[in-house]
């Protein structure tokens, strides 16, 4: 495992946002029209993310958990309801046009699904191509398009690149596909790689292999990478720091070693609990089952839980949670550990969420 | 609840384009009831009757387009259509309340027949691939080609010569009246018949693809390998897992193919001299009688936005995805 | 009619794309649509059809309208379909009909196919108001029965020609094309390719040209080829009820001739038949490429062919869903043709 | 050792006809004991859900059953091959002697009908003896039992959640009490919190009913924990077969390993991931030989040109697993 | 079909009582109004049946003085601007009450009144009644409306005082003078019986059955199986497809009236406005084929005069020097005729005298197939000469308006009928109706002919007090037509009909010219009163 964390300098952060939010607005029956209610999906709720150059930051959450959601606002794919995104300390908001070119030159994105993000009717030279052109990158003459095109795809390792390059997606497998995909974002010579579950629909063996390049390629070109994943295993494998969501809320964050280990947040080590263990071996009973009081049902993003959105799955519930937002707790026990936990609030001790992590 | 709004609205705005059109359409049309009466008498009228036609029609008054739109919306809230100028002074309401059962009763049991029968054949072609009916397939399609009144001709000549059992023409013997009685009803069928298979034998193809290929679909869905998983017997998943579930999008198009059906009908009556609405329409182009012609076509959208309502209902009973609570 | 409305219904949403991109070879598959048994048949077809109406002209054996003293006669070696009530061929105004006929059917087919792909995509793509506004003009045009609309509107248009009635079908016929092509373009929209091109800083109209454009290809070809069927049918109605106002000979031109001397009645069968199979031929040509693209677009209708096959020990059993045929006990048996079979693909071919 | 409930003898299945044909399962021989969980494992493509569709088969067209037998040995009574069933006694045997539930359980049921409808049919297709008001009553007890209120009987299934869905498939698995239940990856669509739920579920109605499962995934870490034994597949073939934890600590095959070296691990130390070069085989262009051979890093002479069969290992004598590896220098007879 | 014929007068048992009459016009709807063009009574014919003229008057023999109806006596004075009527007694309405003078001038003062119910544009002055007479009097001299004046049908007082609008009333109860009263009506078929008593014999036929066929093709088929027993309708190949059903009952009779169809000709486009290419033009056309293609060989007769006026219903009209001239074709006399005049044809190809080629748009509507045919015709006819024609074949309603406009080169069209051939003469050649090309509304004169010797011609006869400065005038008007050939005359208009004489005999036909064949004609009552039982 590379990349000890080092001191962090503010000059360090490429992509910053704070206090994101966004909802979408649900068009309702006749019954809200005349009530006049608006309702809207809380998909995203005052998030705060930092990318620093160099850094794998993870972004783990359950499914509709607004992780996608974060992701596109970050790359102003969606307008944003309310916060704050900054590009080297600069705010911006652009929607269309050339300003969203300038933007998405530092901040690019690679989608979920290898298979659906390139377009079955173009080869992979149309795709690097434009890439490239939009960027200005693709030089002078087609000779240094040429080359262009062979450094990017060498850079995802599809070597030889004139075995790939006239190709069409249908003609590549999974892992080459999403390695496409990401020569493409790296055409544009980003600053930050917004990478929204790039492996979730790979096969396992092939998975590695991608998560192995974007690691490679953060180290070489000194990347902020923002890794989103349900699969909070390979969040400690590969990412430097980890963020918890849940229900449109962030509940946890810090180094992904201590977050992973050392779970505060309770929503945290269900996940976890959760999560398949080899080690467990047929242990599996009754007893066994993570303490879960809403049987994994997730809330409705509609009408979103008041005060702490895990409160009604939560086991250690207290009447605070389900009137009061927490706001983030430090915790001392690791760089940068917070959660957002009323348990945390008079103590401040890790001591107590330890034992449970680790029991 | 939001989507029953938005289908009230779609409907209120078509009616009112559809009317809309209705109106101005004729209006634009060049001739005259009274000029293609005199050519259609071709040296019968004699040329000074023209201004005593004016007068007759109502045609001497001019008014402008916005005074005439409005008051064509009065009329039609109270129900009135006008007067028809080929049959003058009968309301074209009441032409067409003569000939809309005729129409109604062919095309509607028709259609619907076709409907069940494509879909029936086709549920079974779906079902059964490779058997005797998917081979029927081929010979379906060109039948299918064939534009309605050309094989309503040839049927007519093949099958309706003198002394077969079907008559070439007309809603019922001539000379009997109108009334529920066997001899009347009979002979409505008998004359109803060769229209009928006409109609039936060229539309009933498009049901028995359209089934067929939803079926097929529909057959690779995973509920069906469960259903047959489940150990059911072969009818039951057939019938209430294939067929069911391949339906659903052929609902949709059995109200939309009722505009068209009526269109093509429109020939089947013309062709067999048929009593019915698309005959007047044939009636009313020719004679430029346009509250006929609004009559006829206000008829005819109403009742494809009628059918499309029902479907929009059957299709909220039969999906009950559609049928969000709240 | 119903033709174009049942076969529009089969291309689902998620067809060509999750066909073309997700299958295994793409490419391949476009070729395979030619490959097509139905789609060769009908293309061969149709390709007939426009040799005839470019040359048809030229190696008619009579000018078309002229007279001559074989009144009404059965088709013979000197009139091959036989003649009219004023001596005029039969065969030579099939012949020279065939220009018109699909003059309007294509053309009336361009017409309204870029409009079903100006309104269906731009409805599609742009969303909110504007698709509001599109779709609901759409369903009008749909709702609205477009043959009495035809009849109405060509029957007001004084001096109509080929091109007139070519218009006022392809205004008229756009929607059911638009509205499926606005349904496909919807989920285009929501593709991660889309997203994706438009992540990489791609304009709008490049992304609506240039990504979603090629893919609504099958769609736009099937909505065509259901465009120039209806046409076709419309164009000849109007001429055979006698109220195009064509000059030129066309296929419902002879009909309507053939009607109004009361042809049948008369015995005169050749006036009829040839007109009335040319109109099926070429319909049937047209419904066969549209088969074809169905099932170039939705793989699952393709495999139709071999269903019977016949097991190690000699019975036949048919593959059906739900149960699997057994070929054998004995391991690695490669499964057999029948004779029979042969026959089956044949018959495969054509459909 | 416990008794067999279904023996997988040598069954290939193919997709098509004569040479175009794809040779998805080749020559797989499995034996599913009572009341055990065996695990299915490899990755996409090597041929897991068309072996679960073969051994009852449900497999679409173009899929046939090109060779092999499934032999079913009832609780009481002659064993007998599922494969030269009639359809009618296929129909009885199917859901009461082995029931499937499958991944996305939104798809496994019908979207028109309402869950009692498909778990009531489903009773009275197999026991048209018995009164509807007990079919009712069984069906809510089947709810019951996978944590479900019966007042959601009546309810549509897009008005359930994934894993209300998941469960109820899993309730109707259940309902005739059968013998084996096969699942093919029942769980991949859910969230971890839902799939371990699930999965505790599981495995306290197994305890309760006794059936054996044939568990199906691509997530080893999951069979490890779950499963009793496993079984990995290759393109095609069972490569390797061991009780779950011998195959965890020590697995013989090196595509076996490779897999497992391609999950990072949640707990322990951190380790360094190597995961399996290259890229599966195209089922219709085999590689000669092991069919992993040119993936393979251990790879010799030996391997392309001849196809390694299952068996107990030779070079470490084990009779509790076999492989089929030239590593292990199998004895070249298939276990039984 | 078959069931049709034997509900027909009940098979062979006993004579005949019922006539099936039949037209090809579509379903109709209930509406007697006898003023009315668009009722079912005018479609079908059953009006005459019902109501009854004052005079009846045979137009096939127009110099005919017309047989007394309900009018005894009648005189005109005073160059045709006063009528005097003696009405006869003992006639009853239907519903009993009898028919008086006061009806009559009831029955002119609501045409008086109502402009829509007086299509002829009557000038009535004063309507005056006593006793059982009734005198009229003109703003204009009537010579040339006399038959239509004449035949005027009388309607009951007591019932068309009280309705509310006779224009738009659909007389749901017709009750009138006539043989018959109305049985039943239905979309498909009116049945109309005999009344209990009639002031002359009552007829024989003891039912009429009018039925409305969908079209042509429908009408012809019940013709030919008997089922229609008399009908008028458009039969291409009548022989085969009617008379050879059954060659000794079917019959058809097809008498000329006196008005034309034509090929009418702008005579103000240049090179047309030649009378001498006109009359070559004339020389080369084939009224024959016209005759046998065209109008299958009997619908509208050919005309033979090279006068234009229909024979032999106009022959008393025809001047001297144009008796026994018919037309022939005679393609050297043309060819004469258009060297003289400076015409050229070199090869095929005709030129004008400045020296360009002649070319010439034939136009009808494109629905009209019998028109369509005779231009087919005629552009043969005319490339012997060397004129290029096309044949445009226009919508209806475009070409009605080019024609109305002037804007046309030549069409086959049509023109008035009436008693003498002043209609014709009138229709063609009237300066006062002239208007310029490029301005609708004329009413006639579509081909834009201007002559003022015609227009004095056709003044003067309208308007003459004796007999002698008629003849004088329409032989003045024939000489013009022949020389300047504003029309090329093809066919008469007719009012013929088919009918069947398996069980009814007493039909009009060329040996018994007593009425036209035509069911809806007035005439048609007199038919009916003339038909007896077949056998009896
Ligand atoms: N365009 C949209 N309109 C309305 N709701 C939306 C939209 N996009 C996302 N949502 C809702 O917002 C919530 C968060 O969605 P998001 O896709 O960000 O989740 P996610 O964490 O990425 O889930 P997954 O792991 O399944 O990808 C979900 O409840 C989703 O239904
Ligand atoms: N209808 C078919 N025609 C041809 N080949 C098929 C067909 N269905 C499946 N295959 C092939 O058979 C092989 C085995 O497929 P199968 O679905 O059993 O794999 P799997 O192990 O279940 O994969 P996954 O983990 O993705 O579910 C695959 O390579 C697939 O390409
Ligand atoms: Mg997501
Ligand atoms: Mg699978």
């Amino acid at each position: 495992m590379t990349a000890t964390p080092t001191a962090q300098t503010t000059s360090d952060v490429v992509l910053e946002a704070k206090g994101l939010t966004k909802h979408f607005a649900v068009r309702r029956g006749l019954r809200d029209l005349l009530t006049r209610e608006k309702s809207a999906v809380h998909a995203v709720d005052d998030v705060t993310v930092t990318l620093r150059r160099g850094r794998v930051t993870a972004l783990v959450g359950e499914s509709g958990s607004g992780k996608s959601t974060v992701a596109r606002l970050l790359a102003q794919l969606y307008p944003r309801t309310a916060g704050d995104i900054r590009l080297h300390g600069e705010s911006v908001e652009v929607k269309g046009g050339r300003p969203f070119r300038r933007y998405v030159r530092k901040v690019q994105m690679i989608f979920q699904d290898p298979f659906a993000s390139l377009n079955p009717v173009h080869t992979v030279r149309y795709h690097l191509t434009r890439a490239l052109k939009i960027h200005g990158n693709a030089g002078k003459g087609s000779a240094e398009l040429e080359k262009a095109l062979q450094t990017l795809l060498e850079r995802v390792q599809l070597v030889p690149a004139e075995r790939y390059i006239d190709k069409f997606p249908h003609e590549l497998s999974g892992g080459q596909r999403q390695r496409v995909a990401i020569a493409r974002a790296l055409g544009a010579n980003p600053e930050a790689l917004l990478a929204d579950e790039p492996v979730s629909m790979l096969d396992v063996s092939i998975r590695l292999g991608v998560l192995n390049l974007l690691r490679d390629l953060k180290d070489r070109l000194d990347l902020a990478i923002l890794y989103i994943t349900h699969d909070i295993a390979s969040a400690r494998y590969f990412a430097d720091e980890t963020l918890v969501m849940y229900a449109g809320r962030m509940v946890e964050g810090g180094d992904s070693e201590t977050v992973t280990q050392r779970p505060a947040h309770p929503y945290t080590r269900l996940l976890i609990e959760s999560a398949p263990d080899p080690d467990r071996m047929a242990a599996v009973g009754p007893d066994e089952v993570p303490q879960d009081k809403a049987g994994g049902e997730p809330p409705s993003l509609i009408k979103p839980p008041s005060g702490c959105r895990f409160h009604p799955r939560c086991v250690h519930a207290m009447p605070k949670c389900s009137t009061e937002l927490p706001p983030r707790f430090e915790l001392p026990d690791g760089e940068d550990h917070w959660a957002a936990c009323w348990l945390y609030e008079i103590t401040h001790k890790p001591a107590e969420p330890k034992q449970e992590a680790t029991r | 609840m939001k989507f029953l709004l938005q289908r009230i609205a779609f409907y209120a705005f078509t009616a009112w384009a559809a009317i809309t059109i209705n109106f101005f359409i004729p209006r634009m049309i060049p001739g005259d009831p009274v000029t293609s009466l005199i050519n259609r008498y071709q040296g019968q009228i004699s040329t000074e009757a023209l201004d005593s036609l004016y007068v007759l029609f109502g045609l001497d008054k001019d008014a402008s387009m916005w005074s005439q739109y409005v008051d064509y919306w009065g009329q039609l809230f109270r129900g009135d259509l006008g007067l028809s100028f080929t049959f003058f002074p009968t309301p074209v309401a009441s032409v067409l309340g003569q000939s809309l059962p005729w129409t109604v009763a062919l095309v509607g049991i028709t259609t619907f027949a076709s409907f069940m029968i494509g879909t029936f054949l086709g549920v079974l072609a779906g079902w059964r691939r490779g058997s005797w009916i998917d081979g029927l397939l081929p010979a379906t399609t060109f039948l299918s080609s064939i534009p309605y009144f050309w094989l309503g001709l040839i049927a007519i000549a093949l099958f309706a010569g003198q002394g077969s059992f079907f008559p070439s023409s007309g809603g019922y013997e001539p000379g009997l009246v109108p009334s529920w009685d066997g001899e009347f009803i009979s002979s409505a069928i008998r004359h109803s018949l060769l229209p009928a298979i006409t109609i039936l034998i060229s539309s009933v193809s498009g049901w028995i693809l359209g089934m067929r290929n939803m079926m097929i679909t529909v057959a690779s869905e995973d509920y069906i390998t469960v259903a047959h998983a489940k150990g059911l017997s072969e009818r039951r998943v057939m019938v209430g897992y294939a067929a069911r579930n391949a339906l659903l999008p052929n609902v949709a198009g059995f109200a939309l193919s009722l505009g068209f059906i009526v269109g093509g009908t429109l020939l089947v009556e013309i062709v067999f001299s048929y009593p019915g609405i698309g005959f007047n329409l044939f009636q009313a182009v020719g004679s430029k009688d346009y509250p006929l012609m609004q009559g006829v076509f206000l008829v005819i959208t109403l009742s494809v936005l009628v059918a499309n309502l029902i479907a929009d209902v059957a299709y909220l009973v039969l999906d009950p995805r559609t049928r969000k609570e709240g | 009619m119903s033709v174009s409305a049942s076969t529009a219904t089969t291309v689902g949403p998620d067809g060509p794309v999750a066909a073309a991109g997700t299958g295994p070879a793409a490419k391949r598959q476009r070729l395979r649509f030619v490959a097509n048994g139905k789609a060769a048949t009908g293309l061969v077809v149709l390709a007939f059809f426009v040799l005839i109406a470019i040359i048809g002209e030229w190696i008619a054996p009579y000018d078309p309208s002229a007279r001559s003293s074989d009144i009404l006669q059965g088709p013979s070696g000197k009139h091959w379909f036989g003649t009219t009530h004023l001596g005029q061929d039969i065969f030579s105004q099939i012949l020279v009909g065939t220009r018109g006929v699909m003059f309007v059917g294509l053309l009336a087919g361009v017409i309204a196919t870029v409009l079903s792909v100006l309104i269906g995509v731009s409805s599609g793509f742009l969303g909110g108001a504007a698709d509001e506004g599109l779709s609901a003009l759409s369903n009008v045009f749909l709702v609205i029965p477009a043959l009495p609309l035809i009849i109405i509107v060509a029957s007001t248009i004084p001096g109509a020609g080929d091109l007139m009635v070519a218009l006022v079908i392809g205004l008229t016929s756009w929607a059911w094309g638009a509205r499926v092509l606005r349904a496909q373009t919807l989920s285009l929209r929501r593709r991660d390719y889309v997203e994706a091109a438009r992540a990489t800083g791609e304009s709008t109209w490049r992304i609506v040209c240039v990504e979603i454009l090629p893919n609504l290809t099958a769609i736009i070809a099937s909505s065509f080829v259901g465009t120039v069927i209806f046409a076709v049918m419309s164009e000849i109605t109007l001429a055979f009820i006698g109220i195009s106002t064509i000059s030129e000979w066309n296929w419902g031109t002879i009909l309507f001739w053939a009607q109004s001397q009361q042809a049948l009645a008369q015995g005169a069968w050749w006036w009829f038949v040839p007109a009335g199979l040319a109109i099926a031929i070429l319909g049937t040509a047209l419904s066969l490429i549209n088969f074809g693209i169905d099932e170039f677009v939705s793989p699952r209708l393709r495999n139709s062919g071999k269903t019977k096959l016949k097991t190690n020990d000699g019975r036949t059993v048919r593959m059906r869903v739900g149960f699997t045929p057994v070929l054998g006990t004995k391991p690695l048996a490669t499964p057999v043709l029948r004779p029979a079979e042969t026959d089956d693909l044949v018959k495969d071919g054509v459909r | 050792m416990k008794p067999p409930v279904l023996e997988i003898k040598n069954l290939n299945v193919d997709y098509g006809l004569g040479e175009k044909a794809v040779q998805a399962v080749r020559d797989v021989t499995l034996t599913l004991r009572k009341g055990e969980v065996l695990g299915l494992a490899g990755e996409s493509g090597s041929g897991k859900s068309t072996l679960a569709y073969g051994v009852t088969r449900l497999l679409p067209p173009p899929g046939v059953i090109s060779g092999g037998s499934v032999i079913y040995h009832p609780p009481n009574g002659e064993p007998y091959d599922v494969m030269s069933l009639s359809d009618s006694d296929l129909r009885k045997f199917r859901w009461a002697e082995t029931s499937i539930v499958f991944q996305g359980a939104m798809n496994s049921l019908n979207p028109v009908h309402k869950v009692s409808t498909q778990l009531l049919d489903v009773l009275k297709a197999h026991q048209p003896h018995t009164t509807p008001a007990a079919r009712e009553a069984r069906a809510r007890e089947l709810l019951k039992l996978v944590g479900i209120s019966a007042d959601r009987m009546e309810a549509y299934p897009h008005q359930l959640s994934g894993g209300m869905r998941q469960r109820v498939m899993i309730g109707m698995a259940l309902a005739l009490e059968p013998q084996v239940v096969i699942m093919d990856e029942p769980t991949t669509a859910l969230d971890v919190v839902m799939q371990r739920q699930i999965l505790a579920q599981l495995v306290e109605l197994r305890e309760r009913l006794d059936f054996s499962v044939l568990f199906i995934t691509h997530d080893l870490s999951l069979l490890v924990e779950f499963s009793d034994r496993i079984a990995i597949m290759y393109g095609g073939r069972i490569v390797e077969e061991a009780r779950a934890a011998d195959l965890y600590r020590d697995s013989l095959h090196p595509y076996s390993e490779g897999l497992l070296k391609s999950f990072p691990a949640l707990r322990g130390p951190k380790k360094e991931l190597a995961g399996i070069p290259g890229s599966p085989p195209d089922l219709r262009g085999m590689p000669s030989g092991c069919s992993f051979h040119p993936r393979c890093p251990h790879a010799f002479d030996r391997c392309s040109a001849e196809i390694p069969l299952l068996g107990n290992p030779t070079v470490r004598p084990d009779a509790t697993r076999s492989v089929a590896c030239w590593l292990h220098d199998t004895n070249l007879t298939p276990v039984a | 079909a078959c069931s049709g014929e034997s509900k027909n007068n009940s098979g062979s048992s006993g004579p005949a009582t019922v006539l099936n009459v039949g037209m090809p016009n579509g379903p109709q709807t209930e509406n007697h109004n006898p003023f009315l063009g668009s009722s079912s009574g005018a479609s079908l014919g059953y009006r005459w049946m019902i109501y009854e003229p004052l005079v009846m008057l045979n137009s096939i023999a127009p110099k005919d003085p017309g047989k007394p109806w309900l009018a005894t006596e009648w005189k005109w004075a005073d160059n045709f601007t006063k009528l005097s009527l003696t009405i006869r007694d003992g006639v009853k309405w239907s519903d009993g009450k009898p028919m008086t003078a006061e009806d009559v001038a009831f029955s002119f003062q609501l045409r008086k009144t109502n402009a829509g119910l007086n299509p002829e544009a009557i000038p009535y002055g004063e309507i005056k009644q006593t006793g059982n007479k009734i005198d009229l009097t003109f703003t204009k001299s009537q010579f040339v409306n006399q038959a239509k004046v004449l035949t005027t049908f009388v309607i009951p007082k007591h019932i068309w005082s009280v309705l509310k609008d006779p224009t738009t009333d659909v007389v749901k109860n017709p009750i009138g003078t006539g043989p018959y009263t109305l049985k039943s009506f239905t979309p498909q078929t009116t049945t109309l019986t005999v009344r209990d008593e009639y002031w002359q014999d009552l007829p024989k036929v003891k039912e009429l059955r009018y039925t409305s066929y969908n079209d042509n093709n429908a009408q012809t088929t019940a013709l030919a199986n008997g089922a229609s027993e008399w009908s008028f309708v458009f039969i291409p190949n009548y022989k085969t497809v009617y008379v050879d059903k059954d060659p000794v009952h079917h019959k058809l009779w097809f008498p000329a009236n006196l008005g034309i169809h034509g090929l009418w000709i702008n005579t103000e486009k240049k090179p047309f406005d030649n009378p001498a290419l006109r009359r070559a033009m004339d020389k080369v056309i084939n009224r024959d084929d016209i005759f046998l293609q065209g109008e299958a060989g009997y619908f509208y007769p050919k005309i033979e005069s090279v006068t234009g006026i229909p024979t032999p219903a106009g022959d008393a009209f025809i001047a001297p020097e144009f008796e026994g001239k018919l037309h022939k074709v005679d393609l050297e006399g043309a060819k004469q005729e258009l060297a003289a005049a400076g015409f050229k044809l070199e090869g095929d190809v005709l030129s004008d005298p400045s020296g360009k080629p002649v070319t010439i748009t034939l136009t009808d509507p494109a629905g009209w197939s019998d028109y369509i045919t005779d231009l087919e015709i005629i552009k043969d006819n005319l490339s012997t000469i060397g004129i290029k024609a096309t044949v445009d074949k226009a919508n209806q309603d475009a070409w009605f308006k080019a024609v109305d406009e002037g804007r046309f080169d030549a069409t086959m069209h049509w023109t008035n009928g009436g008693a003498t051939p002043y209609d014709i003469y009138q229709n063609i050649m009237d300066g006062k109706i002239y208007k310029p090309i490029g301005k609708g509304g004329v009413s006639g004169n579509y081909g834009r002919f201007k002559n003022a010797e015609a227009t004095k011609a056709l003044d003067e006869y309208a308007n003459a007090t004796d007999d002698a400065t008629r003849t004088k005038a329409l032989n003045t008007l024939q000489k013009i037509m022949v020389e300047q050939m504003p029309v090329i005359p093809t066919s008469a208009s007719n009012v013929g009909g088919m009918y069947n004489t398996k069980n009814w005999v007493g039909w009009p036909d060329e040996q018994n010219q007593y009425a036209p064949a035509q069911p809806t004609q007035q005439n048609a009552l007199h038919i009916v009163l003339n038909l007896k039982p077949a056998g009896s």
